[in-house]
């Protein structure tokens, strides 16, 4: 008996990969704008992303997350990272893990053989979604535009992440470094939140990183 | 009754209108009578008056806790119209607005009811195919009703953002054209002064505590004031209706959610009919004021308060803005709340309860305004007979277990 | 002459910077600093509008958010335009332009005030209620005319140019007003190390202090002002917003402030620049520092321009170095009035008297009066005035209180200003948004904000605390509470000293009576913007308005863009009077926001146009875009619609897909249908329970198609859900109903049956699907996949993984056309790269890009049904004949299982869905038309259903359609009939609704 | 715009991140069968609607998309606490005498 159908999705080389901005183009607009932007945006595309459920009550299930990746289970609205992987609290039984893209399908594979015989779901979400960054001075003033949760250092310190509204739609931000956050954005909604984002920023000035 | 006319305003104007009369007694309530309705508001009104001009029951109380008027009848859009897709609520409706189209003669006092049009936008296919089926169930009832397409919604509609690059591009709309506005403070004294004329006691600032049952027959009711007796009971108390059932001892398949509404500073004319778009959530007119009369939509959570949550009245104005983008400069004046009772369906209740002699008038949700004269009219007539009014019939409470539900909620259903 | 009452010095505007600006088209001048309304003052200019009703003409009557009649039309430009700009808070900037909202053919000369003054009389409140009645069809046409004499300013006719945000705030305490009280408890909040927000509404902080005769620690007030900005402006946790309106206090602590950013700068925005903002805050702690604002007394004629509130007077003296006048009379009841008296001689002008209404008032600011020689005359008050577009002349007289009657003929008095003020009202709008019915005070004679739940402080002049040392003392005690109720520690402070006088109680004097009455004195105005007198608050009562709510709604008082901030009061006392009750029982109304009114835009914010809300793309939406794709809104979701190709209209390109499809292949963006991944053990009970039919047999590798109902029995969405691994599912669903369908397995697994070991996830983001559909999608499919294609080995109804144009693949050999079909689900990035692959490929097949509406032509010539278009919330299963897809032996009670079985679902002549054939073959039965057994009966009709789907071009070659029919299946081969519009009628045969192959065969093909 | 604590994020959060889902405590019947359609109605669309005290579901959809219970005044609007599906509340009407001073002892939780 199986009890999930898991297979490597993503090709080995040489696709032609857009990640949800690409119609954008991002791209062409590196290194234009105004100097000292007040915010800077930065796309962390084509990444693997895994969504991961189970019991957090289970020490089975921790130890065996553990085991898989390293990291230990983060707590509510925060997030654990080692090098380029991110594990992150997303509700009382459910983690987003970020790999380096193309790791997803080992590392499902490693955290099912690790959760053996647990209720676990493991879902490979990579196509659907990416990371935004944005930093700068003004990425907070921003940020108070779009979503009415507090993003106060005092209320939002870095290495909280948390679900919440964005503009007319629901995102998870992600507070990575001082002036830097970081946006989950949903493939279908992201041209909207691009849209927005200039719009908002549009007085502090924004620019395209690499 | 003082008869109201421009000569008699004029004859008054000599007396530096010393002289006028009062609308309405403030009678001491008596031990007993015919019929007693709970809540002085449009509905209730209404009632009272048509028991005593159909029916020839005068010896009827209004029992109001507040002031006449004062609830969701005082906090409306004031939005009249008819065309309604089931057959049993076309029927009301219309009922109604034939009851509209003679108000202010039959009441003797000017209700302004303006049937400046009302129109539903398009914006979507299954709008456009939901509308082809209302309007032709209208027609087919005898409710006045058209399809416009895009070209003519522009052409009828200044101001109105027909732009094919808007979000939802406007496809198309449906217009009644007897549909319109009244002056809603206007309706509950005109009603309130003709039944007065007619003998009702209007009993103001007493609230119904309770109702006494003798052997499981409503014979009265307990009020701040102490108890009146009464031979039937309605009660028509829109938001507070969930609340009254409790205290008579039965629920209803009703929850009372906020509906909030808004005003902007008077302006000179700009909008001249009614408009109203389910797909971007915003309806809009203009009253004889001046005032731009804006509907929101309803907060999701029960609610008693008389206000509602901000994000909606956002969400409101961001739809009015995006209809009609020169108001952009305009400004909000007002917001205010009411207590909407819905129902799962979408209509209202108008039916005999588990009390005998217990009626209720309730579950108009966010439409009660344009039915008053026909609620009124109908609910007047079953408390009179103690039977159920033909219009009337299609509404009671034994739907909701039979399952013979009039859905105006599911004919509106999107999904794809 | 320029700036004709300019005084030669004094004042906070900047002389160096003249400014220019027009008022009903003429040039005048003023400085920086000034209001557009002590600019227009002056420049002597009296009348700036005629009043609402009778047309009286009008002037400056106060000098902030209370003014009542200098509500102008602003805007350079017909895009820029803004009514109802009250003069009073718009500061002046080079080039404004101004013009009155009313009078015709100019506000001097206005040809309704003469109709004004003859018709006035036949104008008492609810006129309108008793007239203009009869005939019953002439009400549109008066109605035109009143509406057309209603309103004040106008909208701009031409969009917007200036944009508006918003901006969320979380604090630890709020403070609204920065008069002395509110910046106290700024200091003590703000030194506590809290977060705390300062708004004012004012173009700066300051408050009373701004025209304060008053010192502190022996200094000019607005030293001390100074000196807290800048330390408040070190303080990183400090926000300060000048220009900022606090305007609804609501639930939880929620507060909006409408910030102005660039009003003052110009006609509209500098480029770049946000025009208004409103911030949306949270506070741990409010307080509320509104202050108090000034009344006038109620008396005949009082609304002649030069009359005005005393503290106006004194604003416009002191704050802006602006005389209205030269000779004023000051009508008052209380002691701090007396300070305009003492501004006006400070300021060069003549004081002509004092009326005071108290028989012998001593506090310390009359005595300084006195002893500047100023004629006081005491139990008297200002009558009337007279003068037509400005006072000439005011007529003092005693009163007797008792009576309220007047004692003494009096005399008249020439002057050119009069100025009034009887008490303060506390500011309570904002305590009381939610509700909290504000107390009366009979020591202060005003409304104080009364019990409320809100974790709020009141400090100052709302609290009734009027003295300026009491009130810096309340204000900081107040910020020290807030922050230490919001959890920090307070700081010690010194605050300075203000000199304490000794006031006198104001005296309860409303409404000055006329020895003529109410009735037949010269109008005495309670609400100048609606023409609301106190003879029609008499008159309310005298009908039978016992009510506040009543006496407000039938007389229109406190209806105006000002919410009667000046009459509210009065128009209470006058109607306690008039019902013999005391003020506090008749109450007050209801206040609700705005506090001042709001623009829309600013409300608005950003979502607006491209960004009013999500708009949602499929990965392939390039692609789509570059094949000239028409889109339809599917909820958020663009969808292609069609792809018209060399000008072709719906029906013709409608007409070739359908063929395209029929013959070769075609090919569908299905992205935007729902995808969920389901795993755990009890997915397939889960299944069981939430679909209609079972799904206990689905082996791995198989898909099913399934109906969800909601518990009445009524279908909901339907989809197709594959088994991928014996615990392992993924469910499609209709693109609108993706999220409402996880929100129902997830309510269900939540709350009803937490004990089922099942986890939800949505995929449709992470999928895009393409579906290549019609006889040659599999020759097609089999040139871009390694996937064994054979019919055999991968029938119908089953799913297999591959890789298709090189990337990995899970293709479901499903069917929505009735053709041979393939889905092929790919890792969204990659999926343009494998859409070009197979249209490279599909060449040689005609393979041709088909939209939705193809897809549903299709789908109805195979009689698949499209929930939401052919069902509406009310149709079960059985009324879909659908029968075969419910589980009638399963043993769990699913959803919807026990509703469809009720009385009323189970009866006779339920409206089940068939096809309906037109008689002709070329008529078109439009979408939605009812239809009716007897064409020929008279309205109302019986109608027994109507069509729910219909199409003209399609690839059957004749028109067909859908529809709902009373007891519809026991019907087939009968007519029914669709009246039209335009009389016609269309005739239709009940058929089956499966138009095309309805054995099944070329799915298999 | 009410402020709701999510009992799963553990913080306050804005009334916008949730979705109101009506009255709690509803469960459904076990054996539906055995319900008259009286009862079955009853099941479906009767409500409490109380002018008070109201436990009711809500969604924490924009957060960790869980669902729990509050209880809420509907006149006042003050939510008395959240808890977990599956418990019980600690305020009811019966005991709502106790709930001002039960509140302030929660502080800024609720």
């Amino acid at each position: 008996m199986t009890t999930a159908n898991v297979y490597q999705q993503r090709p080995d080389s040489g696709a032609k990969a857009e990640s949800s901005l690409h119609q954008a183009n991002l791209a062409g607009l590196i290194g234009k704008g105004r100097k000292n932007p007040g915010v800077r945006v930065r796309e962390k595309k084509l990444l693997g992303h895994l969504t991961l459920r189970g019991d957090a009550n289970d020490p089975a299930f921790a130890a065996g997350v553990n085991k898989a990746l390293g990291l230990e289970l983060p707590v509510a609205l925060s997030l654990v990272a080692k090098d380029e992987t991110s594990l992150q609290w997303m509700g009382p039984d459910e983690w987003l893990l970020i790999v380096p893209g193309g790791q997803e399908f080992a590392v499902e594979q490693a955290l099912r053989a690790a959760l053996a015989g647990l209720h676990i779901s493991v879902v490979n979400v990579s196509g659907g979604q990416q990371l935004l960054e944005l930093s700068g001075p003004k990425v907070r003033e921003v940020l108070m535009k779009s979503t009415s949760y507090d993003v106060h250092p005092d209320n939002f310190p870095v290495g909280k992440a948390v679900g919440t509204v964005f503009a007319k739609s629901q995102l998870v931000i992600r507070h990575t470094a001082e002036d830097t956050w970081e946006l989950l954005i949903r493939r279908s909604f992201s041209d909207y939140w691009w849209l927005w984002l200039q719009d908002a920023a549009a007085e502090y000035g924004l620019n395209v990183e690499a | 009754m003082q008869r109201y006319s421009g000569f008699g305003l004029f004859k008054h104007s000599l007396s530096h209108h010393e002289n006028w009369q009062k609308m309405w007694r403030t009678p001491t309530p008596k031990k007993v009578y015919d019929v007693i309705i709970v809540g002085g508001g449009g509905h209730g009104l209404a009632t009272a008056y048509y028991l005593a001009k159909e029916h020839g029951i005068t010896n009827v109380a209004v029992v109001e806790k507040g002031w006449l008027g004062g609830g969701n009848t005082a906090r409306n859009t004031t939005i009249v119209r008819s065309n309604y897709l089931w057959d049993e609520s076309a029927h009301l409706y219309e009922h109604a607005m034939k009851l509209w189209e003679g108000l202010s003669q039959d009441l003797n006092y000017n209700v302004m009811f303006s049937q400046r049009g009302v129109y539903n936008l398009c914006h979507t296919l299954q709008d456009i195919r939901d509308s082809e089926r209302r309007v032709s169930a209208n027609r087919l009832n005898g409710v006045d009703g058209e399809l416009l397409d895009a070209k003519q919604v522009a052409d009828e509609i200044p101001y109105l953002d027909c732009s094919k690059n808007t979000r939802y591009p406007i496809i198309g709309a449906t217009v009644q054209r007897r549909g319109g506005v009244a002056r809603h403070d206007a309706v509950a004294w005109g009603f309130a002064r003709a039944a007065d004329a007619l003998g009702v006691d209007l009993i103001q600032q007493t609230e119904v505590l309770g109702f006494r049952k003798e052997n499981g027959v409503c014979i009265g009711v307990e009020t701040s004031k102490g108890f009146i007796g009464a031979k039937r009971v309605g009660v028509v108390t829109a938001g507070n209706s969930g609340h009254m059932a409790r205290q008579a001892g039965f629920r209803l398949p009703i929850e009372s959610h906020p509906l909030q509404a808004l005003v902007s500073e008077p302006i000179k004319p700009i909008i001249d009919s009614v408009i109203m778009s389910n797909a971007v959530h915003g309806y809009i007119s203009q009253s004889d004021k001046g005032d731009l009369v804006i509907g929101a939509g309803i907060d999701g959570y029960n609610g008693y308060g008389q206000r509602g949550s901000y994000p909606v009245i956002e969400h409101t104005i961001q739809a009015i803005v995006e209809m009609f983008p020169v108001l952009s400069r305009v400004r909000m004046n007002r917001q205010w709340g009411g207590i909407v009772d819905t129902t799962p369906d979408a209509c209202p209740i108008i039916s005999k309860t588990p009390v005998p002699n217990l009626f209720f008038n309730c579950g108009w949700g966010t439409g009660g305004f344009k039915a008053t004269p026909g609620s009124g009219n109908v609910f007047a007539a079953s408390l009179a007979k103690g039977e159920m009014h033909p219009l009337a019939a299609p509404f009671s409470i034994d739907r909701f277990h039979s399952g013979a539900l009039i859905d105006e909620h599911g004919a509106a259903a999107v999904a794809h | 002459m320029s700036q004709t009452h300019r005084l030669p010095n004094g004042g906070r505007v900047d002389r160096s910077k003249v400014l220019t600006f027009t008022f009903n088209g003429q040039q005048y001048k003023g400085y920086e600093g000034d209001s557009l309304a002590a600019a227009l003052l002056a420049n002597g200019v009296d009348v700036i509008g005629r009043s609402f009703k009778y047309s009286r003409p009008r002037g400056i009557y106060a000098a902030g958010a209370e003014e009542p009649n200098a509500v102008l039309q602003i805007g350079a430009t017909e895009a820029t335009q803004i009514p109802n700009v009250r003069a009073t808070q718009q500061a002046l900037y080079q080039g404004l332009v101004a013009t009155s909202t009313n009078g015709w053919p100019n506000v001097n000369n206005d040809v309704m005030g003469i109709l004004g003054k003859v018709g006035g009389k036949l104008m008492p409140p609810g006129f309108y209620y008793k007239t203009f009645m009869y005939p019953q069809s002439f009400w549109m046409t008066y109605e035109k005319y009143i509406r057309k004499a209603a309103g004040l300013g106008r909208s701009p006719t031409q969009n917007d140019p200036d944009t508006y945000d918003y901006m969320n705030h979380h604090c630890d305490v709020l403070i609204v007003g920065a008069g002395p009280a509110g910046l106290a408890a700024a200091l003590a909040a703000a030194r506590s190390g809290a977060r705390v927000i300062v708004a004012d509404e004012q173009e700066e902080f300051g408050g009373s202090l701004l025209d304060s005769r008053e010192s502190l620690d022996g200094k000019p007030a607005m030293e001390w002002v100074g000196k807290v900005i800048a330390e408040l402006k070190e303080l990183p946790s400090v926000t300060l917003l000048p220009r900022a309106t606090v305007n609804g206090y609501h639930d939880h602590n929620f507060l909006t402030i409408h910030e102005r950013l660039t009003d003052h700068l110009g006609d509209r925005a500098p480029i770049g620049q946000v025009r208004q903002r409103i911030h949306r805050v949270r506070a741990k702690r409010v307080v509320l520092a509104t202050g108090a604002c000034e009344r006038p007394l109620v008396y005949g004629n009082n609304d002649v321009p030069g009359n005005m509130l005393a503290g106006a007077v004194s604003t416009y003296v002191r704050r802006y170095g602006v005389a209205p006048g030269k000779k004023m009379v000051l009508s008052t009841n209380n002691d701090h009035a007396y300070r305009v008296a003492l501004d006006w001689l400070d300021a060069g002008q003549q004081v002509v008297a004092v009326a005071d209404a108290r028989s012998n008032p001593r506090g310390a600011l009359v005595e300084a009066a006195r002893a500047k020689g100023i004629r006081i005359l005491t139990s008297s008050a200002v009558i009337e005035t007279r003068g037509s577009k400005h006072v000439t002349g005011a007529r003092v007289a005693a009163i007797d209180l008792k009576s309220l009657s007047v004692a003494s003929p009096g005399e008249w008095l020439e002057c050119d200003l009069v100025a009034t003020s009887g008490g303060y009202s506390p500011v309570v709008h904002l305590a009381s948004h939610l509700g909290g019915k504000p107390t009366w005070r009979e020591d202060i004679l005003g409304f104080v904000p009364g019990e409320a739940p809100q974790k709020r402080v009141c400090v100052g002049g709302i609290n009734g605390v009027y003295g300026l040392g009491d009130s810096l003392a309340d204000g900081f005690e107040g910020g020290v509470r807030a922050a230490s109720e919001a959890g920090f520690k307070a700081v010690e402070g010194v605050l300075p000293k203000a000199l304490n006088q000794l006031q006198e109680a104001t005296l309860a004097l409303f409404h000055v009576p006329h020895e003529k009455g109410t009735a037949r004195a010269p109008k005495q105005f309670v609400d100048l913007q609606n023409d609301v007198t106190a003879a029609a608050i008499e008159l309310a009562t005298r009908e039978g308005f016992e009510s506040v709510e009543h006496v407000k709604r039938y007389t229109a008082l406190g209806f105006g863009t000002d919410q009667g901030k000046l009459g509210n009061v009065n128009g209470l006392a006058i109607a306690a009077r008039s019902l013999n009750v005391t003020i506090p029982q008749m109450g007050t109304t209801m206040f609700r926001p705005n506090y001042t009114p709001v623009t829309f835009g600013a409300v608005a914010g950003r979502h607006c146009g491209h960004i009013f809300e999500p708009v949602r793309y499929t990965a392939l939406q390039a692609w789509h875009v570059k094949q000239g794709a028409e889109f339809e809104d599917v909820g958020q979701w663009k969808r292609p619609w069609y792809f018209p190709r060399n000008g072709e209209d719906l029906h013709a390109a409608v007409k070739r897909e359908c063929q395209a499809v029929r013959d070769s292949v075609g090919i569908l963006d299905a992205s935007t249908l729902g995808k969920i991944d389901i795993q755990g053990p009890d997915a397939r009970e889960f299944l069981n329970r939430i679909y209609t039919n079972a799904w206990t047999k689905l082996d791995v590798g198989k898909a099913r198609y399934g109906l969800m109902c909601k518990e009445d029995g009524m279908v909901f969405d339907d989809g197709v859900t594959a088994c991928l691994a014996d615990n392992h599912f993924v469910m499609t669903t209709t693109t609108g109903g993706a999220a409402r369908v996880l929100q129902w397995l997830e309510i269900y697994q939540q709350t009803e049956w937490p004990e089922l070991k099942v986890y939800f996830t949505s995929v449709t983001d992470h999928y895009a699907t393409m579906t290549l559909s019609g006889p040659n999608s599999r020759k097609l499919l089999s040139e871009v996949t390694d996937i064994d294609l054979d019919r055999e080995a991968f029938p119908f109804m089953t799913w297999k993984e591959g890789l298709v144009g090189g990337v990995p693949a899970r293709v479901f050999r499903i069917s929505f056309t009735g053709e041979l079909s393939y889905e092929v689900n790919i890792q969204a990035d990659y999926a343009m790269g494998v859409l070009e692959k197979i249209v490279e490929a599909g060449k040689q097949y005609n393979l041709t890009p088909y939209g939705t509406e193809t897809m549903h032509v299709l789908r109805a010539e195979k009689g698949f049904i499209i929930v939401g278009q052919d069902t509406d919330g009310s149709m079960t299963p059985d009324d879909l004949n659908m029968g075969w897809c419910v589980g009638r032996t399963k043993p769990f009670s699913w959803l919807g299982w026990r509703g469809m079985n009720r009385e009323d679902c189970v009866r006779d002549q339920r409206k089940q869905l068939v096809g309906l054939k037109p008689v002709d073959p070329k008529q078109w039965l439009p979408e939605g038309a009812q239809l009716v057994f007897d064409p020929k009966q008279a309205i109302p009709m019986t109608m027994v259903g109507h069509v729910t789907s219909s199409y003209a071009h399609n690839s059957l070659g004749y028109s067909f359609a859908m529809g709902v029919v009373k007891g519809g299946l026991k019907r087939i081969g009968e007519r029914v009939f669709s009246p039209q519009a335009d009389g016609s009628v269309i005739e239709a045969e009940i058929v089956s609704s499966v138009f095309f192959d309805p054995k099944g065969d070329r799915q298999n093909i | 715009m009410l402020h709701i604590f999510c009992p799963h994020c553990g913080e306050l959060r804005s009334e916008e991140e949730f979705h109101a889902s009506g009255q709690a405590h509803i469960p459904r019947p076990l054996d539906p069968g055995a319900c008259t359609d009286a009862e079955w109605g009853d099941y479906m669309f009767f409500r409490d609607n109380p002018r008070g005290l109201h436990h009711e579901l809500w969604n924490h959809v924009a957060g960790c998309r869980q669902f729990f219970n509050a209880t809420r005044n509907t006149v006042t609007y003050e939510i008395l606490e959240t808890y977990l599906i599956g418990t019980k509340p600690q305020f009811t009407e019966q005991a709502a005498p106790l709930i001002t001073t039960a509140t302030r002892e929660q502080g800024e939780k609720v």
